[in-house]
């Protein structure tokens, strides 16, 4: 059999497993892509020019919280009977889209996917993002944000206790809860690379604040002993808690009478979109880091071709709750669910609807083609789409079933303020400049983690 | 690279032997040789996680699988704990027909604390076990050492092993594979804490007790300035509760004075009797409602509030403000009526009424203090406190008078009773 | 370079030689003869076999959704491309060609509905029901009989091509040893999935949920799914149990196998879990009648304690009892609580079917074990008819050695 | 070997229980901290703003013993404890004290119609329903909640009126119920256990406070 090309992993030969790095995958040549884009004095010019964009956005969205606070909700376009919208539309966009990185890191690391070492560092990064942008929106909706640690259960001079048996307080639980553990975990695999980057470090700063962080790891056998084991019992335990966040937000809505959110597939349902949503984002992410950060050798075409098959997947189950929600709203004879199906697709929002359709269905269906799931430009308009697919499904979900409910005498539409528009816009900015801060000073790829499975280590030139 | 073999005794102690190594394979060998040939104290150092070579360096597994498992466990029992006795015991939530502890919707947070409590203890274990953060550390010490998390393998062999020998474990080493080894000792840095950390901390500490005495003192004092609340919320409104300021009248009262003039529809229309205290014109002889023992207690109660202040709990004009204005010589001040004299005892009940509603010389009138039917009531008082003074064996009811009779004999009985 | 060594099974028994070659024929003969008694059982209780036929449902759900589970699983093995998992495929595609034999099994159930015995078998059927229901005259459209019958064909005819698909492809590459066999087998993958996906749902559908017209639940496929992959999981440990005992497969099979299986085995209790969960939590939390009244039949009387008895006999127990990595890697207590498992799963269907037929009592008696004795025998004679033409392991599948040499952390 | 100055020095190892010990006692801190400057405790108890009247409560109620409801009549009719109008004063300060300086405001509200400014002490947020007559009238005390305001030369607020503290007699207001005489009766003491009067109370006269939400925010 004949040794693979080093610039290519993309063989499906059942006889082979397809290299993880392409290009050389000795541990000093890992360290070094890793590292340099941290030690170099200056980023590529476009991450100043994103950088700036991003954090002008992120003024924005301050901004906008700041009128908001001063104000009050009634700056948002919430309203009879609209109540729910815009913000919580954001927020489960937002919580979907940091399930991708409990998916790669935790879920896929307990199937023994080894590819996912190329990019679980930044998809944990991105979880972690995504979960601070999500926990803005509840917080800063409710109206009076100042007492917003009502919602802890703390012994008070009130004499009151949360209502634990409200879907809301289990988000409030749920959501932290996730937040706290992405953090641990993303920290926690972080360490050991923290440490390389003290070690390399030249100026005194930098071993300084990086040895902080690094908390003195010296990769002994005995560390590294532990370090696997919390390793692995994170992943066991992140799993199923990812699988119930976004179950725990499906039941803001299932719990409920109302047509369209009462439906006993939302928990799976949920889960699923929340990972394709993730997925997605993962690719925009990926896709210009990779070229901007010279990471291609790292994450490789063939990285991307999994990612687009889990979309492809993840996709192929969005669409079947959505047929079954469709046949079971005929099925059930409930002519409420019936109709609140029907408003969703011929409505006032119909727009909505099929541009959601398109986005989710539709579109990810070229991933079908080999072509379209190596072609970075064309997967990058795909995954962008799925995206704009999400956000629209939840603001289907939320807006077409609250504004058309019961009794047609309280009907009424959804209008987005201004302030609607630039929180959800500074939403993005804040994300991505996290982001941006997270690529130039930390490192990307979990290197300790690359350089565990990939040779010397399986004893064979590359391809395991 | 090279270390002088012999030193002065002013250097820094030998801490151990660095060797390195190739890979993970020769790594692996070289720790079981090692463990074969008898030393315990030594350490293995690798980029990236290498299997089975703590086992084959002979120690024990780590027991953070059961620290997690306790933590889960611990986090399930509080969450079920914490909901039952806060939300069916301490405050209890009557939520849409369910029972107050209903299981199914304690779930998902008993879940979430259950992984939260478990994967702290993960994370809280790996940091306990593998002693960190453990910052500073000799080996740092050694400039090779900084390859170890890049690609470099190593061993180390502490100098306090007892087999430890600086000659014969590096020969050994370098039997089981080692590229090269070396002697490393303490690196020269400051061992005790910088004198300046604990006189800050001592400073902060002395400063940080201010806040808490200024609060006790706030909590133990009588303040005249408005309260603290930094966040108003809802606490004032703008809407107008009773005997509150208000800029849209002159008067800035915001419950708005009866206007002047006004009569009340009642007097116009009938209750003459009962609002005026008159019948056809002349004070009326009679009560406008039926007399009843409720009546007469109500009337004794407002009474006490209302008029013994003045007129003394029995009616004798000797209230407790009238013994304090004679004994301040008030010169205003005019001993109130007693309620036994003649002009008062000759009254018809109407006339009383009517005093109380409007005041007479110095009284003023109480009409805005006491409800028309408690006027009545004390009126009815007065009318039996007048009669108490005068009351004959005739106006004792039938039963009493065989009580009374009873004391009287008994009373008769004493030598010294005067009747 | 060969990325894993070659295979060394020389000394291994691959094939079937352990039973008598009459043992098909046998288990068909018990079969009959159990359905036989089945039926008799049936009919002295004078009511239109209609407790047989429910007890049938029950025990043909049984092992269908065993034979689904295994299509399952062979079908994400090449989804996934999985390596591990090779030496234990043989042993799911056997099962789920048993699909084909199961297909003849369902005639019993059709037939009864064709002859219009049991009219309130499914209640669709029941002219007074659909005179008195709106709900039921509205469905008519999808449920009834024509559409029904078309429909089930439908699904064995999926379900027997993928089985014989994968079967076939799998079984000729043990000779010809072409690795684009594979291939070919992964390129099919996707599409069995949701073909998979959407019969196995629309089966459940028409063969248990409708056993309550008016009743709905939008996640009721996804819950059939995931019993029916802890029953395959399951039957799976326990055949392999079964065949090393008998001294085949002896070094193909290894530790390491079963303690991935008894992993996914253990996570797809969780899903089993988390699924039922959801389904009742939300009907329960939301608590409109039209939804209720189902739950209500599994919680009152003796169906509370079925109820209950799945919570911890298919959830609770069984997590902590696969829990422990010791557990996974011993087969006898894997074989135990795989046998738990299989158990519960029976349960599971019970208390999915029976409440609709005997909502006051637990009709279980000689006739469940008589119809479970029915359906198991002969899907068992069929599967052993199929596993004697084949070797029991991929024997030339390009990831053998891997499968062969693979390590749990 | 070549050596290298390790990137902290050995005593960061040393501090490292002086560090662990500040991240418990630091938030514990600033925890108690928080607590006990925000609870009404601090911030409410004992506020007691200067009237423009310098009307003692400690000579009208304490040694005088005029009755509460002399002045604040009512209690027992309506939810708000009325603050007496000027002529209630001048009932008496009308001849008493007439030329005294503390009497001047008096004298100028009688004769301009303008209400004295009295500032209110016991003030709940506007959101809170509390009615006087629903407590007055089921025997609870008047010292139960404003203290014993016959000792008070300027009255203060002596409980917290904190919604814990409403809900703790609302739950259990058995210790705090009185016999109907003695409503205003700043110094009675039950000569009997005050929890068995209170239930005999509860039983007779029908007391059982509700715990809603909407009994006391409607």
């Amino acid at each position: 059999m004949s040794i693979l090309p080093l610039d290519d992993n993309m063989t499906q030969e059942p006889t082979r497993r397809a290299r993880l790095v392409v290009g050389p995958a000795d541990a000093a040549s890992i360290t070094e892509t890793v590292c340099a884009i941290t030690e170099r004095p200056r980023p590529p010019a476009a991450w100043y020019a994103a950088f700036a964009m991003s954090a002008a956005a992120t003024g924005m969205l301050f901004a906008a919280i700041g009128y908001l606070i001063a104000t009050g909700v009634g700056v948002l376009g919430n309203n009879s009977p609209v109540f729910w919208a815009w913000p919580i539309v954001n927020f489960v966009f937002w919580i979907g889209i940091g399930h991708a990185g409990t998916l790669i890191s935790a879920i896929l690391f307990l199937f023994r996917q080894r590819w996912r070492t190329g990019i679980n560092r930044f998809a944990e990064a991105m979880t972690v993002f995504a979960v601070a942008c999500a926990g803005i929106f509840p917080a800063v909706h409710v109206g009076r944000v100042w007492v917003v640690y009502w919602l802890a259960p703390y012994p008070n001079q009130m004499g009151v206790w949360p209502n634990f048996r409200s879907p809301l307080l289990w988000d409030v639980v749920a959501i932290s809860t996730y937040g706290t553990v992405s953090v641990l975990f993303w920290y926690l695999g972080m360490i050991p690379d923290l440490a390389t980057l003290r070690d390399r470090a030249i100026s005194w700063w930098r071993r300084i604040v990086y040895g902080l962080f690094a908390l003195g790891w010296r990769g002994s056998a005995a560390q590294w002993h532990r370090f696997e084991w919390a390793y692995l019992l994170l992943a066991a335990l992140a799993t199923p808690l990812v699988l119930s966040v976004h179950s725990v937000v499906s039941f803001d809505f299932a719990v409920s009478q109302l047509p369209g959110w009462h439906s006993t597939i939302f928990p799976p349902y949920f889960v699923a979109g929340a990972i394709f949503s993730g997925c997605a984002m993962v690719v925009t992410l990926a896709v210009p880091a990779r070229s901007l950060f010279g990471l291609k050798s790292l994450i490789t075409m063939r990285h991307l071709d999994n990612m687009n098959r889990l979309i492809l997947g993840t996709s192929l189950l969005v669409a079947y709750a959505y047929l079954i929600e469709l046949f079971m709203a005929w099925y059930g004879g409930n002519q409420y669910e019936a109709f609140a199906q029907l408003n969703r697709a011929l409505g006032p929002y119909a727009w909505a609807y099929w541009l959601m359709v398109a986005c989710n269905v539709l579109a990810p269906q070229l991933f079908w083609f080999p072509k379209c799931r190596t072609t970075p430009w064309l997967m990058w308009v795909i995954a962008v789409l799925v995206n704009v697919g999400m956000w629209l499904e939840r603001f289907v979900i939320i807006v077409a079933s609250l504004g058309r409910d019961f009794l047609p005498s309280s009907w009424g539409m959804f209008r987005p303020t201004a302030v609607d528009v630039m929180m959800l816009a500074g939403s993005f900015g804040l994300f991505c400049t996290l982001f941006l801060l997270f690529c130039r000073y930390l490192p990307m790829v979990a290197m300790a983690e690359v350089k565990g499975v990939v040779p010397p280590h399986l004893g064979s030139n590359g391809v395991q | 690279m090279l270390q002088p073999e012999h030193h002065h005794d002013d250097s820094p102690p030998v801490v151990g032997i660095l060797a390195e190594f190739d890979g993970p394979v020769t790594l692996k060998a070289a720790a079981t040789g090692l463990r074969q040939v008898g030393y315990a104290k030594f350490e293995a150092y690798s980029p990236y996680p290498v299997h089975g070579l703590y086992e084959v360096m002979g120690r024990k597994r780590t027991t953070l699988p059961r620290l997690v498992l306790a933590g889960g466990i611990t986090g399930c029992l509080v969450a079920l704990l914490l909901q039952w006795w806060t939300n069916a015991i301490d405050y209890p939530y009557w939520i849409s027909g369910k029972p107050l502890f209903s299981l199914p919707a304690n779930i998902p947070i008993t879940f979430e604390l259950l992984i939260l409590l478990g994967a702290l203890a993960a994370f809280g274990g790996v940091m306990v076990f593998c002693n960190l953060p453990q910052l500073y550390h000799p080996i740092f010490g050694c400039v090779k050492f900084r390859q170890s998390s890049t690609d470099t393998f190593f061993l180390a062999v502490d100098a306090d092993d007892p087999r430890f020998d600086e000659t014969a474990t590096a020969d050994l080493l370098r039997s089981l594979g080692a590229e090269s080894s070396e002697l490393y000792r303490q690196p020269r840095t400051v061992k005790r804490i910088p004198g300046m950390i604990p006189a800050t901390a001592a400073l902060v500490a002395a400063l940080a007790l201010l806040p808490p005495l200024w609060i006790a003192q706030v909590r133990y004092a009588r303040k005249t300035s408005p309260r603290i609340h930094p966040i108003l919320d809802m606490d004032f409104q703008p809407k107008y509760l009773p005997q509150q300021y208000s800029p849209l009248f002159k008067d800035t009262r915001d419950m708005r004075p009866r206007v002047a003039g006004a009569v009340s529809v009642d007097a116009i229309i009938g209750h003459v009797h009962l609002l005026r205290g008159e019948v056809d014109s002349p004070p009326a002889d009679t009560f406008p409602m039926p007399v009843t023992s409720e009546m007469m207690l109500r009337g004794r109660r407002r009474y006490d509030i209302f008029c013994t202040t003045c007129h003394g709990l029995a009616g004798d004009g000797d209230g407790i403000t009238s013994q304090l204005a004679f004994e301040r010589e008030e010169p205003k001040w005019v001993k109130p009526l007693s309620l036994h004299d003649q002009p008062v005892l000759g009254q018809p009940v109407g006339q009383l009424y009517q005093t109380i509603t409007h005041g007479i010389r110095t009284m003023p009138s109480y009409r805005s203090q006491i409800p028309v039917e408690d006027r009545w009531a004390i009126v009815l008082y007065v009318r039996a406190l007048q009669r108490s003074r005068n009351a004959t064996m005739d106006d004792v009811p039938g039963e009493l008078k065989k009580h009374l009779k009873s004391i009287e004999q008994s009373d008769a009985g004493i030598p010294n009773a005067k009747p | 370079m060969p990325e894993y060594p070659t295979p060394n099974l020389d000394n291994d028994q691959v094939r079937l030689v352990g039973l008598p070659r009459g043992t098909s024929g046998v288990l068909m003969l018990i079969g009959l003869v159990a359905l036989a008694i089945a039926v008799a059982l049936g009919w002295r209780r004078d009511d239109q076999l209609r407790a047989f036929s429910a007890s049938y449902l029950v025990n043909y759900t049984f092992f269908l959704s065993i034979a689904l589970g295994a299509l399952f699983f062979v079908a994400l093995q090449h989804l996934v491309r999985a390596g591990w998992s090779v030496t234990v495929r043989r042993s799911a595609e056997i099962l789920a060609t048993g699909v084909v034999y199961l297909a003849v099994l369902f005639l019993p159930i059709l037939a009864i509905m064709l002859l219009g015995w049991t009219s309130p078998y499914f209640k669709w059927l029941d002219p007074q029901t659909i005179a008195d229901s709106h709900l039921a005259r509205e469905k008519l459209v999808y449920l009834n009989l024509p559409f029904f019958t078309v429909r089930a064909v439908f699904y064995f005819l999926v379900w027997g091509l993928l089985a014989r698909f994968f079967f076939k492809q799998s079984t000729s590459q043990d000779t010809s040893g072409d690795p684009m066999l594979t291939r070919h087998m992964e390129k099919a993958a996707p599409v069995a999935m949701i073909l998979f996906g959407l019969t196995i749902t629309f089966a459940s559908f028409d063969w248990l949920m409708s056993l309550e017209p008016a009743w709905f639940s939008t996640i009721f496929g996804v819950y059939f799914f995931a019993g029916a992959v802890v029953g395959a999981l399951a039957a799976l440990i326990l055949l392999a149990l079964a065949l090393q005992a008998g001294g085949v497969v002896r070094r193909a099979i290894t530790v390491e196998h079963y303690h991935d299986l008894g992993k996914l085995l253990l996570g797809f209790v969780v899903f089993w879990g988390y699924i039922a969960f959801s389904q009742y939590m939300l009907v329960w939390y939301a608590n409109i009648p039209e939804e209720t009244v189902w739950y209500l039949a599994r919680q009152t009387g003796p169906w509370t304690w079925v109820s209950v008895g799945l919570l911890f006999g298919h959830l609770l127990i069984p997590f902590l009892g696969l829990l422990p990595r010791v557990v996974k890697r011993r087969k006898m207590l894997l074989g135990v609580w795989a046998t738990w498992m299989l158990v519960a799963h029976w349960v599971d269907i019970y208390w999915l079917v029976m409440p609709t037929f005997a909502p006051r009592h637990l009709p279980f008696g000689l006739l469940d074990i008589c119809c479970l004795a029915a359906v198991g025998c002969m899907f068992f004679a069929g599967v052993i008819r199929t596993a004697r033409r084949c070797a029991l392991i991929p024997l030339k599948d390009p990831r053998l050695g891997e499968s062969l040499t693979f390590e749990n952390f | 070997m070549p050596t290298t100055q390790p990137p902290f020095p050995e005593w960061v190892n040393r501090a490292r229980p002086y560090a662990g010990a500040l991240l418990i006692v630091v938030p514990a801190y600033l925890v108690f901290l928080i607590y006990a400057a925000g609870s009404p405790q601090t911030t409410d108890v004992g506020y007691s703003p200067r009237q423009p009247v310098a009307y003692s409560h400690q000579v009208h109620a304490g040694q005088m013993g005029l009755d509460c409801r002399y002045c604040h009549t009512t209690v027992e009719t309506a939810a708000f404890a009325a603050v007496p109008p000027t002529s209630v004063c001048m009932n008496c300060h009308a001849t008493i004290g007439s030329e005294r300086e503390t009497i001047k405001p008096l004298q100028f509200s009688m004769k301009t119609g303008k209400p004295v400014p009295w500032v209110r002490v016991h003030d709940l947020p506007d959101y809170v329903y509390f009615d006087h007559r629903a407590h007055v009238g089921r025997d609870v005390g008047c010292v139960s909640c404003h203290g014993r305001i016959d000792r008070m030369e300027q009255v203060y607020q002596a409980k917290t009126l904190s919604m814990g503290w409403c809900l703790e007699c609302h739950r259990d207001p058995a210790p705090q119920l009185r016999p109907e005489g003695s409503i205003t009766n700043m110094a009675w003491q039950p000569d009997e256990d005050a929890r068995a009067l209170g239930r005999r109370l509860m039983e007779e006269n029908n007391i059982s406070p509700s715990t809603d939400c909407s009994t006391c925010h409607r």
